[in-house]
């Protein structure tokens, strides 16, 4: 981490943008926000709401995430699929009033890997979903959220 | 070795002849302070504090109980320690009747960690139990300051004399231990009498879950 | 993991792991949130803050004097708290920041002190350029003055500070730092009388606090403390905060600066 | 830190080049309370893109359960120093933002 976050700071060309509120607007259309699938309260209907009936168990899709988490507000969460022609991953946290957390998309040179931090209401199975030559395959990981600190 | 919650009913209580000692100073520098180093501690606290929300200036002030702990670095002599414990036994107000409350509300009197804070609206305290307390199994995350009260109820059962040592150790805990670590909840007004039941019922209530 | 990646996450997990010899439940936890963590963001705003002109003078801070000389960032927060005679007193990183902002800035002490806690939403202009100084000593061993009589006399009021017990609920700051390997709820508690937990703790501060995440300062960790010990408000920058504060690091002296880091 | 500043590395390293990226955001779930006790409005980033050289690679939609101040990881394939990695983000609110780095 060290060594990143220090050649993050250094690294040569890394600029900071300005916010633009409201004006940046992509020129290119964007996939609209799956209202539908990020609205949905269980498991099953957002898996219905991005297209996914059946799913089948895989080892290759491989979830990095601590068992137990100290605090639900973050828990950082790292995902690769291994799967041949993987070209999206879906990240769903079961317990959550909105399981639904995040769908990514692969094209280009991209690797089917994501890193990042989701909140967990509660003790959890996080679900992930790849989609690969038309099929989905699953992996769940159960993740522990505790109480820290004074409570104060 | 520190006095805990979890010896034996007889032995506790006998134990409040026995020169008590927490275990502190690990680093070899807490060495307790002279009366004048008591007074110059608290000048600079009042120099450099203010009131804020229920937490008044009054509570920089020290009561013999802390003066004592204070000057012996947690340590008094046996005979002090037992004259203390004694004062102190003796303001505890103890309702009569039953001490057993209701297990279910001390349950969430012992997970509140609210209270007393400048940041607290008064009167609204929990007894931030699981902070320092193994208790209910099902509370995973609990404190390991103090003594795990796993089954207390369980293998000292509830009679009146338990209910009465309970009730009195959450009400003042320095009347058992001197120097304890254990906030007084009924001696410095954090707590009700009925949650003090209600916590006495989480301990040693057969239903409570503490006890199964 | 790179190889390079792979060393320093072991080293943050055993910068995390507990006095007593049992592995931490939230060893991993603590180790990918450090990885994961949004401090840059805090280093980089400190950075706009340290170099905006403001105040009477409209001058920057740069030519502050964190103690290696006026402008000199670079190891400056591992020589801290130390004695500045300019001041005649021993200062932490906030309140020599603060004395920055009054002489160089012309600001008076009670706008340069008017909002020091900042929220999720919104950092103070203390916790951002806490974040970006502290980052510049990241790496350097810390050495806070120990020599000077008044630094000499800062240690020994925190030391009397850490464990006289007070307040409606007798604590003091040893009541839950005083001994090695305790917890309060699932969170480990650092015994800060030792070198050996006070080093790793005093090594990451200041840092992004995940559970509001916010940025927090060690002014704010001695305010927040005696909220939770019951006690009324400690003045920011007096001399109680910085006298603990030197009590710690003092403690922790020799410890490689890793921060601005992490907590729960 | 509302809504605002973001920070992007990106390091080609075996034939893989890394990419990381931080953005300021409250990422407000609508469902918290503000010190007024009135409910914080749903504030947070819904799309997320990711660019090599102008052409998408990583195409994403996201909800308000992704933490504060999101931090992401993508790896792309190839690459080398000199290619230029943009990120942009679209919320809820209709705000947005971008950011760019060349590979390093």
């Amino acid at each position: 981490m060290d060594n990143e976050r220090r050649s993050l700071l250094k690294a040569a060309g890394a600029v900071t943008a300005v916010l633009v509120a409201g004006l940046l607007k992509p020129l290119t259309a964007l996939a609209a926000w799956n209202k539908e699938a990020f609205g949905a309260k269980t498991p099953a209907a957002a898996m219905k709401g991005i297209g996914v009936a059946d799913a089948a168990p895989s080892k290759d899709l491989v979830i990095d995430a601590p068992e137990i988490a100290e605090n639900g507000a973050v828990v950082p969460i790292e995902i690769a699929s291994a799967i041949a022609g993987t070209r999206s991953i879906a990240v769903l946290v079961d317990k959550n009033p909105f399981p639904l957390v995040g769908r990514f998309d692969f094209s280009g040179g991209a690797l089917p890997f994501v890193k990042l931090n989701v909140k967990i209401g509660e003790t959890s199975d996080v679900r992930v979903i790849a989609e690969a030559g038309g099929k989905h395959y699953v992996a769940t990981k159960n993740i522990k959220v505790t109480i820290g600190g004074c409570g104060g | 070795m520190r006095r805990m919650f979890l010896l034996p009913l007889a032995a506790a209580l006998a134990s409040c002849s026995t020169s008590p000692s927490t275990g502190m100073g690990t680093a070899g520098d807490h060495r307790g302070e002279s009366a004048a180093d008591m007074q110059r501690i608290t000048a600079v606290l009042k120099a450099n504090m203010h009131e804020r929300g229920q937490a008044k200036m009054s509570r920089i002030e020290l009561d013999d109980a802390q003066r004592l702990c204070n000057q012996y670095a947690d340590n008094p002599p046996a005979e002090q320690a037992k004259r203390m414990e004694e004062a102190q036994l003796k303001a505890i107000a103890f309702p009569s009747g039953s001490l057993i409350g209701d297990w279910k509300a001390g349950e969430k009197i012992a997970q509140s960690g609210r209270g007393m804070t400048w940041s607290d609206k008064p009167g609204t305290a929990g007894g931030s139990c699981y902070n320092c307390h193994q208790i209910s199994p099902k509370e995973e995350a609990f404190g390991t300051i103090g003594p795990s009260l796993a089954g207390f109820g369980k293998v000292r059962g509830n009679r009146p004399e338990i209910q009465r040592y309970v009730y009195g150790k959450l009400y003042n805990a320095k009347a058992y231990n001197a120097c304890s670590q254990m906030p007084r909840f009924g001696h410095s007004g954090t707590l009700t009498e009925q949650q003090i039941k209600d916590l006495t019922a989480l301990l040693l209530d057969p239903a409570s879950p503490v006890n199964q | 993991m790179k190889p390079t990646a792979a060393a320093a996450a072991l080293a943050l997990a055993l910068a995390f792991a507990p006095a007593s010899a049992q592995r931490s439940p939230y060893a991993d936890y603590q180790r990918m949130t450090a990885e994961n963590a949004p401090i840059e963001l805090y280093e980089l705003s400190g950075e706009e803050a340290w170099k905006h002109k403001q105040g009477p003078k409209n001058a920057s801070l740069e030519q502050c004097d964190l103690g290696q000389g006026p402008g000199v960032l670079k190891g400056a927060y591992a020589g801290l708290p130390r004695y500045f005679a300019d001041a005649d007193r021993v200062m932490d990183l906030e309140t020599r920041l603060v004395y920055c902002m009054t002489t160089l800035q012309g600001r008076s002490r009670e706008d340069a002190t008017k909002r020091v806690f900042g929220n999720a939403d919104k950092p103070s202009e203390i916790e951002v350029l806490s974040a970006y100084v502290a980052g510049e000593s990241h790496g350097m061993p810390m050495r806070p003055g120990t020599s000077h009589t008044k630094e000499k006399a800062a240690y020994e009021l925190g030391r009397e500070l850490f464990y006289h017990r007070a307040g409606p609920w007798d604590f003091s700051c040893a009541s839950c730092h005083g001994e090695p390997g305790k917890r309060i709820r699932m969170s480990e508690l650092p015994a800060l009388n030792t070198a050996k937990d006070a080093q790793p703790l005093m090594a990451t501060w200041p840092a992004y606090r995940v559970s509001t995440s916010s940025f927090v300062t060690l002014q704010w960790r001695m305010n927040d403390c005696y909220r939770q010990m019951r006690m009324p408000e400690p003045a920011f920058g007096s001399d109680i905060p910085v006298a603990l504060i030197t009590y710690m690091t003092v403690n922790a002296q020799g410890v490689v600066y890793r921060g601005p880091a992490i907590k729960r | 830190m509302a809504a605002g500043p973001m920070k992007m590395r990106a390091t080609a390293l075996g034939g893989v080049t890394d990419i990381r990226v931080l953005m300021a955001h409250p990422m407000e779930t609508g469902q918290r309370k503000g010190p007024d006790g009135k409910i914080v409005p749903p504030h947070f980033i819904q799309n997320l893109t990711v660019k090599v050289n102008g052409a998408t690679v990583v195409e994403a939609q996201i909800s308000q359960a992704v933490s504060r101040n999101p931090v992401f990881s993508f790896r792309v394939k190839g690459g080398t120093k000199g290619d230029k990695v943009e990120v942009s983000w679209y919320d809820n609110q209709g705000e947005a933002n971008r950011t760019e780095a060349t590979v390093a």
